[in-house]
């Protein structure tokens, strides 16, 4: 089910493809962050045209207006998410800075020597080293779930873990590595009636996934990033149950999150204002919510289809090429491919590739201790996106086999 | 810009302003409720005298915008009488009236009506909902912050 | 020296002039955001449509070019600051985050029971409240030296708080409030020679400042925000000595901060990149570039002398002005003018000025201690810029009319 | 893009890392620097005989990407018999030159220039600069991060 027609509407609402030559690249790197939408570059520009003064803060009718719109955005993701209310919904820079808001405060707020995380081998160094940090600090332990040779998680190993009463308990919606989908609802179904507070990082794979419905869910708190949505890099969300927010300590102090400030004592302002400290990121906001926007537009059948599609296109093309390796592919992939090329290491691969217009990522990806639990130091990684179709696989090919050609062919003269 | 400011300033709250009913200190046993606007500066106490759950009488202390001193003149008269919680209950209800969120409710008193043009004022909505947040807000009922 | 030609041209700039109506609105909430010109908006949009991919992550070109463009928009807020190397200079998303940044990580790797931190009484909440929560974690003591009726700090209290020897001294460039400017060149070499770490908070008055050639300099930290100098909302900066950077412990942990990762350790990057977990905000950073070129491209003396002749015509106006009373104004104001009007609420006043399309500011202007050493509850302020003429004092004039027409007339039928 | 990977792998970088000097383990009392490149997951350690400041041999260790590898490959190669120090004062220098900021310098070698094209590949700039950031890293020489 690759539609060429459908892939050519997306790639004219994309500049990226507009603006460049014949024949379009082969942007391959959506895991890291996303191509952006024409949309976005125009709701970028007007925000910053149309919306005058900052938020929350004055009474002339041009703060308001941009209170408004920053509070409009706050509610869009929101809805987006399913959250029981905008209020839920916090602001934040990216996915890593969420994370870090959870760790830290839960740390401050909840950590006590003895104190038990659980977190998978799988995770990006974002929804690790918060958590260890956070122990560390209180005395606590890191739990780590081990994976599996196929790349999931290993569900015994996970399983004994929670039996040892973790007080939260983190993992991804899907590994930024092998794209792996994890089962995260039957997981956060098992953490809470563990007691544990549920941590879902669902910076990667959002995009695809049917929609969270968080209100009815047994997750806590979930973060996300705008630039894997299709988004401006530079806004991020942090969901978080509204009575969480009562005891999460705010992670940055100042102008517009306080509400009295004494000579000796501050009182704070009421979620999420408490949250979001000086001036924020108003225009990354309203960019955000028209990239979801964008994304509610486009028929998720066709979308999840299409990537379904196109994954199996590239397992079954790279596993069929000569010296091509895959690791942790699996058919329910988030449209995330890893790979080695042997004897090639990934960075040179991901050269020769980007030499054919072809942009893969190579390397520790972000997630050193999970691509070590495979057996590797760096990997190549292909990740798709609704703009891609099998002429962009082929190119990676020819890019692997213009590599393999050179390093590998007897070359002294 | 087409509001016009004495839309907001309707003629009752102009009047409540600058002649506030119940204003000045309360006698020390009646129950406190503390309410602030941080944006603005506003700053405020309700002290009720309670019988029970019935509000005997109400009073007012403090210094605030225009809107919101008119709100606890106007909340002040209309306590009395009055249960407590009753009017618990319904400060919801009433925000969300005053943000624009929904119709006013027929069971409220026509005085309140007085602060219908605030929702045409999305700044100003906090003022007028002062009163209404702080019966809420015994004190001390903040959040104590760590500094 | 108000050159009516010179405005018009400015004025020309900025969308928010040509997409308005006549006459022009009154913008006097400078000190809050400023407005942008249209330069920005256009440089938000190229970069959201032309920058692909993320930084410092990949091998692709695009990927590079990113990096390049962002490192670059770096270079050109270090070479704007005079920083000795754009390593110094780290993105934030606003000067309150660049406060947070330097006073808990100050308080985790250098606070001990007893140290003390001077402040002014003068401060916005962004730069008492860090300070304020780190000295409490770490058994310290915060110093306030206070102001006298006219607004300015106490160079007495100062410097007898300052022989006390405080491990940091941190002060404003200019206040928020009144638009007083502060010797801080003065007050940092004291700081230094007494062995004081020296944090300059230059998020307000640095548009108008001459160059602060920071190499040179005898600060330590300095921090800004993008949204007061032209830019973007949502990025600013953490200016520090390259020594420091060594030290202070990175605020948020996980992607692009981290070198190598292990089951039980991680090595940080090098600075400033050890203090950009995740993906940045890689747009915000290109406008905040285009904004400092903007403003290098009007000439410093005509904006200097234009300030001060604005100033100058408000304070006199406002003075002359039945039942409004100056606070805090002094003739090398950076174009700031808080007053208040007799009998009536700042909030009231405020609402009557945004009826004639004048927005100014009301309320505590996030430094309440200030403001009410000054013997306020809360004030109106007036702040001014590039684009500012007498009109809009005229018309600010008209809207203190009106709310005293209709607040203090007898009004009883 | 005009750029072509063969430049980047110029013939002496593709010999030395197909088949490079001097690799692998090397005595435990030789001096030991190591150099790692996070995004790609390079890691290396370079180990020098020293007599005084002279560097009697070299060797090195580890795995990274062709360019990384030749870069140390030739390193070994450049330093035996010279003076460490020197070699450490030039670090800065030749990093600069990598990143396309300053001309070669006449006084290096020329073996040095087969990195030329990697100026015009600024995310390799790090892998080919590797074993002169190593120069200055001693063992144990990184900042130990607290978790
Ligand atoms: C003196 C001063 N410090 C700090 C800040 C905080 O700036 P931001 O909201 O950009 O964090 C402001 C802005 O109002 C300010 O005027
Ligand atoms: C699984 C996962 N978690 C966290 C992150 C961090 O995202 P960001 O860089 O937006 O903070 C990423 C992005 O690479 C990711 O893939």
């Amino acid at each position: 089910m690759i539609d060429a027609q459908w892939i050519a509407a997306r790639r004219a609402e994309f500049p990226f493809f507009t603006d460049s030559g014949q024949p379009p690249p082969a942007y391959l790197d959506n895991a890291a962050t996303t191509l952006r939408p024409r949309v976005v570059a125009t709701a970028l520009a007007r925000a910053c045209t149309d919306l005058t003064g900052n938020v929350h803060r004055a009474t002339h009718h041009w703060s308001e207006e941009t209170t408004m719109a920053y509070e409009a955005a706050r509610a869009a993701v929101a809805r987006w998410l399913g959250a029981a209310e905008p209020a839920e919904v916090l602001f934040t820079r990216n996915a890593t800075e969420s994370l870090n808001w959870v760790a830290t405060g839960w740390g401050q707020a909840r950590g006590q020597p003895g104190a038990r995380v659980l977190v998978t081998a799988q995770e990006h160094h974002s929804n690790l080293l918060p958590w260890r940090a956070a122990l560390q600090r209180c005395g606590g332990a890191c739990l780590v779930a081990g994976v599996q040779p196929d790349g999931r998680v290993d569900p015994d190993q996970w399983h004994a873990a929670l039996a040892q009463q973790p007080q939260v308990v983190a993992f991804p919606l899907v590994s930024n590595v092998t794209g792996i989908v994890n089962p995260v609802a039957e997981w956060a179904r098992a953490a809470r009636a563990a007691g544990a507070l549920v941590v879902l990082d669902a910076a990667q794979g959002l995009i695809h996934h049917p929609p969270l419905a968080l209100a009815a869910s047994d997750f806590d708190f979930v973060v996300g990033s705008g630039h894997k949505l299709f988004g401006p890099p530079g806004i991020g969300f942090l969901w978080a149950r509204r009575a969480h927010l009562n005891w999460l300590p705010p992670p940055l102090l100042g102008g517009e999150m306080v509400a009295t400030v004494t000579a000796t004592t501050a009182q704070w302002s009421e979620p999420p204002w408490r949250f979001e400290a000086g001036t924020p990121n108003i225009i990354g906001a309203l960019g955000f919510a028209a990239a979801l926007d964008y994304l509610r537009g486009l028929d998720r059948d066709q979308r999840t289809n299409h990537l379904r599609a196109l994954t199996q296109y590239a397992q079954t093309a790279l596993a069929a090429e000569p010296g091509v390796r895959l690791v942790g592919a699996r058919p329910e992939s988030a449209g995330i491919l890893a790979f080695t090329v042997e004897g090639i290491h990934p960075h040179d691969v991901a050269q020769f590739a980007d030499a054919e217009n072809v942009a893969i990522r190579a390397g520790r990806l972000c997630a050193q201790p999970y691509i070590e639990a495979l057996g590797h130091e760096s990997l190549c990684r292909a990740s798709f996106q609704v703009y891609n179709d099998e002429s962009d696989i082929q190119r990676l090919l020819v890019g692997i086999r213009r590599a393999r050609a050179f390093f590998l062919a007897e070359h002294k003269p | 810009m087409t509001r016009n400011p004495t839309d907001l300033y309707h003629s009752l709250i102009r009047d409540q302003a600058c002649a506030p009913r119940n204003f000045g200190p309360a006698p020390p046993d009646w129950r406190v409720f503390h309410a602030e606007n941080p944006a603005c500066g506003d700053a405020f106490n309700l002290a009720l005298d309670l019988d029970g759950g019935r509000i005997r009488a109400a009073r007012f202390n403090g210094r605030g915008c225009a809107v919101s001193t008119a709100a606890f003149s106007v909340a002040t008269e209309l306590l009395t009488g009055e249960m407590l919680e009753d009017w618990q209950t319904r400060t919801e209800a009433i925000q969300r009236w005053l943000a624009g969120l929904t119709p006013f409710h027929p069971q409220w008193p026509d005085a309140l009506r007085a602060f219908e043009a605030v929702r045409q004022f999305p700044s100003r909505v906090h003022c007028a909902a002062l009163p209404w947040q702080a019966l809420l807000k015994p004190q001390p009922g903040h959040t104590e912050a760590p500094s």
